[in-house]
C-alpha cells in the first residue's frame, strides 16, 4: 500500500467550503458523550491518594483500615502492578520508557512530586472512596527536592534517581546526574561564524511550565471480565497507544483490552499518555465491578501535563547588512520527575525559519521533583522560539532593519539545508512574511505606550501509523470509519470532505465515526498536527479503491470491459473513448444491487503515512502596557499561516485562533507557583491564569497554501504552528511599546513593574 | 449516610431524587437524573462548564448543593432546543464553527442564551464580559463571540 | 452533615447556637461549597438563610437603603436605583468572580468569608456601611470594617449572623468608586483593590471622604490618613498624589502566587488614584 | 553505494563520526549495518530515529527503499501535541 499519495491540482466542489461539522448538533444539545459521561450498571467510583511530597521514599503503605471500611471494593497500590522492563518504546509522546509509565502511574521506591499517586481505591461511591483515601497510611521518608531545572543540573543538587546517569555524553559519566540525556545538533562552524559577525546578541531567557488547560479532566470508565478481557472507554488522543500502554504495564494481551473513545474535551498533547485508566482496569479486575475515575481539576494540575520549564540561551551573529552568520543556543529543559522532555524538537525548531550556514544547538533533558511533563501544541518550539525570535527582533532593530525585512534576509525555502538532517522541500515561510508585511494590520497606527511585535514559528508536522475503512451502505450512503481521534479541529469532517471529494457525491452522505480498538488496526495518537494529513491521506486511499470497485462491478453488471467504465459526479458513466455505452449508474443504484452481484463494496487503508510538509506562520500582535501596573492588553492580533491546503478553512482558522490564544495565555499569566516545600500552590483555573473571553481581541487570520506535495490535496497540518511565535511576538511588542525586553515567562503585571522600574532606576 | 430527598422542575419536568447533603446540584443532575450535558470542568466555579439556569438566574450548577434545588425551575443544555428545533443560538454555533471540542459549548450557550434575554442587542465588549466566567480552550473566543452576536442579530429579526 | 433553611431570622439563630457540633452559614455558596469540596470545612450543619425574607430584600430607608446580606450580587447591580445612589459599591459587587458566581455570591458571605481580597468589602467600608447583626443576645451594629478581624476570622460572636448593610444617605455632590487590580480582565481574585467615597461642597472642594484598601493587609483596611490628603482640596494632581502616597505607605502586604509585596503596595496607590478620580468624576456628575 | 550522514545530535553514540557509505538496499538493512557497526547506537536506532531518504523523511519505515546513489540522513524522530 503506498505510504504518500502525491499533490494533483484540481477543481473541487467540496474541499475548501464550510459545511457543519458531523458532531455539531450532539455537541450544542449536551448529547455528546465525553469521558465522564459515561456510566454502566453497578459501577463502582475509584480515587487517587496522591503524594503530599515533591520527594520522599514511601517506607511503607497500609491499606488495611481503607479495605474494612464499608463499601470499599477494592485498593490497588505499587505491589499491584510488575516491575517493567527499562524499555524505550514510541507507543506514545515523546519516546516512553514502561519503567517510568508504571512509575508515574503509581509510585513505586519514592514519591518524585506533589501529586504523585500511591494508592487507588473502588468504592460504591465518591464520598466513600474519598473517606478510604483517608484511612490509607503511607510512611514517607521525606527528602530534599528540587524543581529549577538549572538548580536540578548543579552538582550535588539532590538526586532523583539514583541510577541515571547522563546519555549522550563521552566518557560516560561516573556519577549519576539529573542530567538524563544531552544533545547536540549542528552545522558548519559555530566559532568562525561568530569572527565573521560585525553585530552580536546573546541572551538568557526562563520559562515556567504551563499546562494545556483542557477543560475536561481525564476521565475513564473500566470493565473487567472474569475472562480475562477488558473494555476501557477513555477521553484520549489515542485510543490504539492507551490500549498498548494499558496492555504492557498490566500484563495483558492487546487484543484482550478494547477502548473506546469517548469525545475528547481537548487534549492539546495532554491526552497522549495514561494516567488513571490502567488503575480503573486494575481496580476492577480486583473488583470484579465496573470502575469509573474522573479526575478533579486540582488532579489535573498536580498529576498530569505540563510542558516543560526552562532556561533558554541564545548567541546570534550578523553582519552589518543583515545576514546572519551564526546561531547559537543551548536549551535547559524540565522533563518533570522522568526523562523525555521535548527539548529533541525544540532544538530542531530553534533555528529551522532561518538558513543558516553554522548552528549549534544544545539540549539538556533534566529531571526535576514536578509532574512528568507531557506533550503540549508543537512541544517545545514555543519555549525555544522565545528565545530566538526575541534575540533576532533585537538584532533587526541593532541593524536598523524592519523586523520582516530582515527575517526574509535570511528565510528558509525550499532545499535550505536544516541543521538537524534533510533539506526542506516546498514550504510557504517567505509567503507567510510577505502576507504579514502586506497585511493592514502591519501598517495601522499605534498610540502611546502601544506597540507591535512580530514573530514567526515552524513545525515539521508528522505522518505515522494509520488506517480506515470506508463501507458502501446498502442505499448508497457510506461509513467512513476512523482510527484517528477527532480532538476538537473538526477532523472527521475533514475526511469525510475528502471522501465525498474523491467520490463525487454530497458530504452529507459520507458519515465519518471513530471506531474502537476493536474496529480497526492500530493508529498512532492525534498529536503532531498529523491527522487531517495522515488519515485524510489514508481516506483517500480508501476512496479510491472503492471507486475501482464500483468501476468493476458496474462492468460486470452492464457487461462491458473495466476500461470503459469512468466514475465522475458519483456515478459510473461510460468513459470517453472507452468504446462502449451503456446507461449510467449511481452510488445509490450500485448498492442497491451489490449485495446480489458479488456482495458489498468497501475500502480500507493501513499506512504509515510519509511526507508530512512542513508548516510555517508569521504572527503580528499589537499591545498597551500599563506603565503603573505592568498591564499588557492585547490589542490586535493577526495569524498569518501556510497550512499546505485548508480543507474545511472555518475549522482551520479556529486551529490558527485557538493556538494563538493558548500561546497569548503562556505569554501573559500561565504558571505553577510552588511553595518552599515543592507543593503546588495553584491547582486550580482561579489562580492558573488562562485567558477569558474578556481577555482576548478577535484574532484575524491569512491561510496561506503552499501544498504539500506529498498529499492528494496538499494538506501540511495546521494545529501546532500557531501557538509557537505568540510568546516572542507579544515580547517584541513590548519592547516596541515602552523600550524594555523581557527575559522571562510569564509577562505578568508584577514583573514587568519590576522590570520598568529598574529599567528607570538604571537610568537615573 | 441519610439522604436528601429533593422534588423540582428540570426543564419543565418534575423530578425527584435523593442526595448527600454534601452532593452539588451539577452531581445530581449528572449522576442521580442522568441529565450528562451540564459539565464539570473545575468544580469551583471557574471555568463555567456547569452553567445552567435556576429561576432565570444564570449560576454555576457546582456551586449550590442539591438540596437548594427543591421546588426551583432549573434549566439544563437538555432543554435548550424546542423538540428537533434547534435554539438560534444552537444552530449559530454550529453555522460559525463556534465549537470545537464542545465539553464549554453547553455552558456558554446556557451563559450566552441569559445574556440575550437580557440584552438582545450586546456588543462585543459586552459579550465577552459576560461569558467571561466560561473558559474555553480552543477557540480563542473569536467564533464564540460572532455567533452570539449573529445569533442575536437574528433573534431581534434585524 | 444536616442541612436547614429556616424561614425566619429567630429560628436561623436558634439553629446556629443550638447546633450540636459546628454549625456553618449558607448564603451563596460560592465559598462555602468550595470549602467543603477541599475538605477545609466540615461542618455538621448547614443554615441556608436565603429563605428568611429580610434578608434578601432591598429597602430604600430615609434616604438611604438597607441592603439584605443574603441578596445577589446580580440582584443589587439590576436595582438601578441602588447603583445610581452607590456605584462604587456596585463597582466592587461586580467584580465578584463571573455572571454565574454573582447570580449566587451575596455581600454578606462576601464579608463574612473574611478573604483580605473581598471586593465589596473596601466599597463598603469607604462608603460607611454599617452592618446590622443579630444573634442569641439580640441585635447589634457594627462599622463593616470592625467585622472581619483577619483571614478567616470575624468579630461574630458564637450564634451571631450579618443580617443586612445599612448604606447611610448620600449627601449632595457625591461619588464613589472601588477599582481593583488583576492580572485577568476577569474571573480573578483582587490583587490589591482601593475604594474612594467623597463629597464636594459648592465650590467644588471636597469637604469628606473614606478611602479603604483591600488585598494589601491582613483585612480591608480605613485608611484616613489617605481620605486627609483628599479633604479641603480640590481633588487635584497634587492632592491625589499624597492621596497615592498615603494608601501605599498603609499597605501591610504579603508576598504570594497572586502578587508581592512591592507590587500591592505601589498599585495600591494607582488604584487610590484612578479610583479617586472616577469618584470625582461621578460627584460632579450628582446633584 | 548509498551516502550516510549521521545528525550531529548522534555523534556521541559513534565515537564522532558522522559520515559514511553503506551498501544496504532498504532502512532495515541500513539499521543492521549501523547497529554492527556502532554497539552504542543499537537502543536508538529502531525507536528514536527516522531517515531523510533524499530528503524526504521517514519515520518506521524499515521496508523503504534506498538506492546506490541515494543520501540518506539520520534524525531523531518527531512527534507532537
Amino acid at each position: 500500500m503506498p505510504t504518500t499519495l502525491k499533490y494533483q491540482e484540481k477543481d473541487l466542489k467540496l474541499v475548501g467550503t464550510r459545511p457543519p461539522r458531523p458532531d455539531g448538533v450532539d455537541k450544542v444539545t449536551g448529547r455528546a458523550r465525553f469521558g465522564a459521561d459515561y456510566n454502566l450498571p453497578g459501577q463502582l467510583i475509584g480515587k487517587v491518594l496522591r503524594s503530599p511530597h515533591a520527594h520522599a521514599r514511601i517506607k511503607s503503605i497500609d491499606t488495611a483500615a481503607a479495605l474494612a471500611l464499608p463499601g470499599v471494593k477494592a485498593v490497588v497500590t505499587r505491589d499491584d502492578f510488575a516491575e517493567m522492563p527499562d524499555e524505550m518504546a514510541a507507543v506514545g509522546e515523546l519516546m516512553i520508557n514502561f519503567r517510568d509509565v508504571t512509575r508515574n502511574m503509581m509510585a513505586r521506591e519514592k514519591a518524585l512530586y506533589d501529586g504523585h499517586p500511591v494508592a487507588a481505591v473502588a468504592a460504591v461511591s465518591e464520598s466513600v472512596a474519598r473517606a478510604a483515601l483517608a484511612l490509607i497510611r503511607v510512611e514517607y521518608e521525606v527528602l530534599p527536592h528540587v524543581i529549577d531545572v538549572v538548580e536540578a543540573m548543579q552538582p550535588g543538587a539532590p538526586l532523583l534517581h539514583e541510577d541515571q546517569f547522563t546519555v549522550g555524553v563521552k566518557p560516560k559519566p561516573e556519577r549519576p546526574s539529573n542530567i538524563a540525556k544531552r544533545l547536540e545538533f549542528g552545522r558548519g562552524d559555530v566559532a568562525a561564524g561568530f569572527a565573521q559577525a560585525e553585530v552580536i546578541v546573546e541572551r538568557e531567557f526562563n520559562t515556567k511550565p504551563v499546562h494545556q488547560g483542557y477543560i475536561e479532566p481525564q476521565a475513564c470508565l473500566a470493565s473487567y471480565s472474569a475472562d480475562g478481557q477488558a473494555e476501557l472507554w477513555t477521553s484520549t488522543q489515542g485510543h490504539f497507544v492507551f490500549r498498548a500502554q494499558c496492555a504492557k504495564v498490566l500484563q495483558m494481551e492487546v487484543s484482550k483490552i478494547r477502548v473506546t473513545p469517548t469525545e475528547i474535551g481537548g487534549g492539546f498533547g495532554g491526552k497522549n499518555n495514561i494516567y488513571n485508566e490502567a488503575l480503573a482496569i486494575a481496580l476492577s479486575r480486583k473488583s470484579n465491578r465496573p470502575v469509573k475515575m474522573v479526575m478533579t481539576r486540582e488532579e489535573v494540575f498536580r498529576g498530569t501535563g505540563p510542558t516543560p520549564g526552562a532556561n533558554v540561551k541564545v548567541k546570534l551573529g550578523c553582519t552589518r547588512d543583515g545576514r546572519i552568520t551564526a546561531a547559537q543556543a543551548e536549551l535547559n529543559f524540565q522533563a518533570g520527575a522522568f526523562p523525555g522532555s521535548p527539548v529533541n524538537q525544540a532544538s530542531m525548531c530553534a533555528f529551522t525559519r532561518y538558513d543558516l550556514a553554522n548552528v549549534q544547538v544544545v539540549g539538556n533533558d533534566v529531571t526535576v521533583n514536578r509532574p512528568k511533563v507531557a506533550a503540549y501544541r508543537a512541544p517545545g518550539a514555543p519555549i525555544a522560539v522565545f528565545g530566538v525570535e526575541s534575540v533576532v527582533d533585537e538584532m533587526a532593530k541593532k541593524l536598523g532593519i524592519d523586523p520582516i525585512e530582515f527575517r526574509l534576509k535570511n528565510a528558509a525555502k525550499e532545499g535550505t539545508q536544516t541543521y538537524y538532517g534533510p533539506r526542506l522541500g516546498p514550504i510557504g515561510y517567505i509567503q507567510t512574511l510577505e502576507a504579514a508585511r502586506a497585511h493592514a494590520h502591519y501598517r495601522a497606527p499605534l498610540g502611546p505606550n502601544q506597540g507591535r511585535g512580530v514573530a514567526t514559528g515552524f513545525w515539521f508536522n508528522i505522518g505515522n501509523e494509520t488506517t480506515c475503512a470506508l463501507n458502501l451502505q446498502e442505499d448508497g450512503t457510506l461509513t467512513l470509519m476512523l482510527g484517528t481521534i477527532d480532538v476538537a479541529g473538526g477532523s472527521r469532517a475533514a475526511m469525510a470532505m475528502m471522501v465525498a471529494e474523491e467520490l463525487g457525491i454530497e458530504f452529507e452522505r459520507v458519515r465519518p465515526v471513530v471506531g474502537d480498538t476493536a474496529a480497526l488496526g492500530f493508529n498512532f495518537l492525534t498529536a503532531g498536527s498529523r491527522s487531517t494529513f495522515a488519515s485524510g491521506m489514508a481516506s483517500v486511499i480508501a476512496a479510491r479503491q472503492v471507486i475501482e470497485k464500483l468501476r468493476a462491478r458496474v462492468a460486470k453488471i452492464r457487461e462491458v470491459p473495466l476500461e470503459a467504465v469512468a466514475w465522475k459526479d458519483g456515478q459510473a458513466r461510460p468513459a470517453e473513448g472507452g468504446g462502449a455505452q451503456f446507461a449510467p449508474m449511481t452510488l445509490a443504484e450500485i448498492a442497491k444491487m451489490a449485495g446480489k452481484t458479488g456482495g458489498t463494496i468497501a475500502g480500507h487503508a493501513e499506512i504509515n503515512a510519509q511526507g508530512a510538509g512542513p508548516g510555517f506562520g508569521t504572527h503580528i500582535v499589537d499591545v498597551e502596557v500599563d506603565r503603573e501596573t505592568g498591564w499588557i492588553r492585547i490589542l490586535r492580533y493577526t495569524v498569518v499561516q501556510d497550512v499546505g491546503k485548508a480543507i474545511h478553512p472555518a475549522y482551520v482558522e479556529g486551529q490558527l485562533q485557538g493556538g494563538a490564544a493558548q500561546g497569548i495565555g503562556w505569554a501573559l499569566n500561565e504558571e505553577y507557583f510552588y511553595g518552599d516545600d515543592g507543593v503546588l500552590q495553584n491547582p486550580g483555573f482561579l489562580d492558573y491564569r488562562m485567558p477569558v473571553a474578556s481577555d482576548l481581541p478577535y484574532i484575524d487570520t491569512v491561510i496561506v497554501e503552499v501544498p504539500n506535495p506529498n498529499h492528494p490535496y496538499g494538506v501540511r497540518g495546521c494545529g501546532e504552528v500557531p501557538i509557537i511565535a505568540p510568546m516572542a511576538a507579544i515580547a517584541n511588542a513590548v519592547e516596541n511599546a515602552i523600550g524594555l525586553r523581557l527575559f522571562a515567562q510569564p509577562f505578568s503585571p508584577p514583573r514587568v513593574l519590576k522590570a520598568i522600574e529598574d529599567a528607570a532606576a538604571a537610568r537615573d | 449516610m441519610s439522604r436528601n430527598h429533593v422534588s423540582t422542575t428540570v426543564n419543565g419536568d418534575r423530578v425527584e431524587f435523593l442526595c448527600e447533603t454534601g452532593q452539588t446540584l451539577l452531581e445530581a443532575l449528572r449522576d442521580e437524573l442522568r441529565l450528562t450535558g451540564t459539565k464539570e470542568g473545575c468544580g469551583t466555579g471557574d471555568c463555567g462548564a456547569c452553567s445552567v439556569t435556576v429561576d432565570g438566574r444564570l449560576v454555576c450548577a457546582c456551586l449550590m448543593l442539591a438540596v437548594e434545588a427543591e421546588d426551583k425551575a432549573i434549566q439544563t443544555i437538555e432543554g435548550m432546543a424546542a423538540g428537533e428545533a434547534l435554539h438560534p443560538l444552537q444552530k449559530k454555533f454550529i453555522e460559525h464553527a463556534a465549537l470545537q471540542c464542545g465539553i464549554c459549548t453547553p455552558g456558554i450557550l446556557i451563559a450566552a442564551r441569559a445574556l440575550l434575554e437580557r440584552n438582545p442587542d450586546p456588543s462585543e465588549s459586552e459579550v465577552r464580559y459576560w461569558l467571561a466566567g466560561n473558559l474555553c480552550r480552543c477557540t480563542g473566543y473569536h467564533k464564540i463571540v460572532d455567533a452570539v452576536l449573529d445569533a442575536a442579530r437574528e433573534m431581534r429579526g434585524a | 452533615m444536616r442541612y436547614e433553611a429556616p424561614k425566619t431570622l429567630e429560628q436561623a439563630i436558634a439553629l446556629l447556637a443550638g447546633a450540636n457540633g459546628q454549625a456553618k452559614v449558607l448564603a451563596g455558596g460560592t465559598d462555602v461549597l468550595i470549602q467543603l469540596r477541599s475538605n477545609r470545612a466540615a461542618p455538621d450543619l448547614l443554615v441556608d438563610i436565603k429563605a428568611i425574607p429580610e434578608m434578601k430584600s432591598i429597602v430604600a430607608d430615609a434616604g438611604g437603603y438597607r441592603v439584605g446580606a443574603a441578596v445577589t450580587c446580580m440582584e443589587l447591580i439590576e436595582n438601578e436605583t441602588f447603583a445610581r445612589a452607590w456605584p462604587g459599591v456596585v463597582d466592587g459587587v461586580k467584580y465578584i468572580g463571573s455572571v454565574q458566581v454573582k447570580g449566587r455570591a451575596t455581600m454578606g458571605g462576601n464579608l463574612c468569608n473574611a478573604s483580605p481580597a473581598a471586593d465589596s468589602v473596601p466599597a463598603l467600608i469607604a462608603a460607611g456601611a454599617v452592618a446590622q447583626i443579630a444573634g442569641p443576645q439580640g441585635r447589634r451594629e457594627a462599622p463593616v470594617e470592625d467585622v472581619v478581624l483577619g483571614p478567616g476570622r470575624t468579630s461574630l460572636a458564637p450564634g451571631e449572623l450579618v443580617v443586612s448593610f445599612v448604606l447611610p444617605r448620600r449627601a449632595p455632590h457625591s461619588g464613589d468608586a472601588y477599582l481593583r487590580f488583576t492580572p485577568r480582565t476577569e474571573m480573578d481574585i483582587a490583587v490589591a483593590g482601593a475604594a474612594v467615597n467623597l463629597t464636594l461642597d459648592g465650590k467644588g472642594v471636597c469637604s469628606s471622604a473614606r478611602v479603604s484598601l483591600g488585598a494589601v493587609a491582613a483585612r480591608a483596611l480605613l485608611v484616613p490618613a489617605a481620605a486627609a490628603a483628599l479633604v479641603g482640596t480640590k481633588v487635584d494632581e497634587a492632592a491625589l498624589a499624597r492621596l497615592a502616597a498615603a494608601a501605599s505607605a498603609a499597605c501591610k502586604p504579603i508576598d504570594d502566587k497572586r502578587g508581592t509585596k512591592e507590587y500591592r503596595i505601589k498599585v495600591a496607590g494607582v488604584l487610590a488614584r484612578r479610583a479617586a478620580k472616577i469618584a470625582l468624576e461621578r460627584a460632579r456628575g450628582q446633584g | 553505494m548509498a551516502r550516510v550522514v549521521l545528525s550531529s545530535a548522534l555523534a556521541p553514540y559513534t565515537d564522532g563520526e558522522l559520515e559514511l557509505e553503506l551498501d544496504v538496499t532498504n532502512v532495515r538493512q541500513l539499521f543492521k549495518a549501523l547497529a554492527e557497526r556502532y554497539p552504542d547506537l543499537r537502543d536508538h536506532l529502531e525507536a528514536g530515529i527516522a531517515v531523510a531518504i533524499d530528503n524526504e523523511i521517514y519515520q518506521d519505515a524499515l521496508l523503504q527503499p534506498i538506492a546506490p546513489d541515494s543520501e540518506v540522513i539520520l534524525i531523531t524522530k518527531i512527534a507532537g501535541g
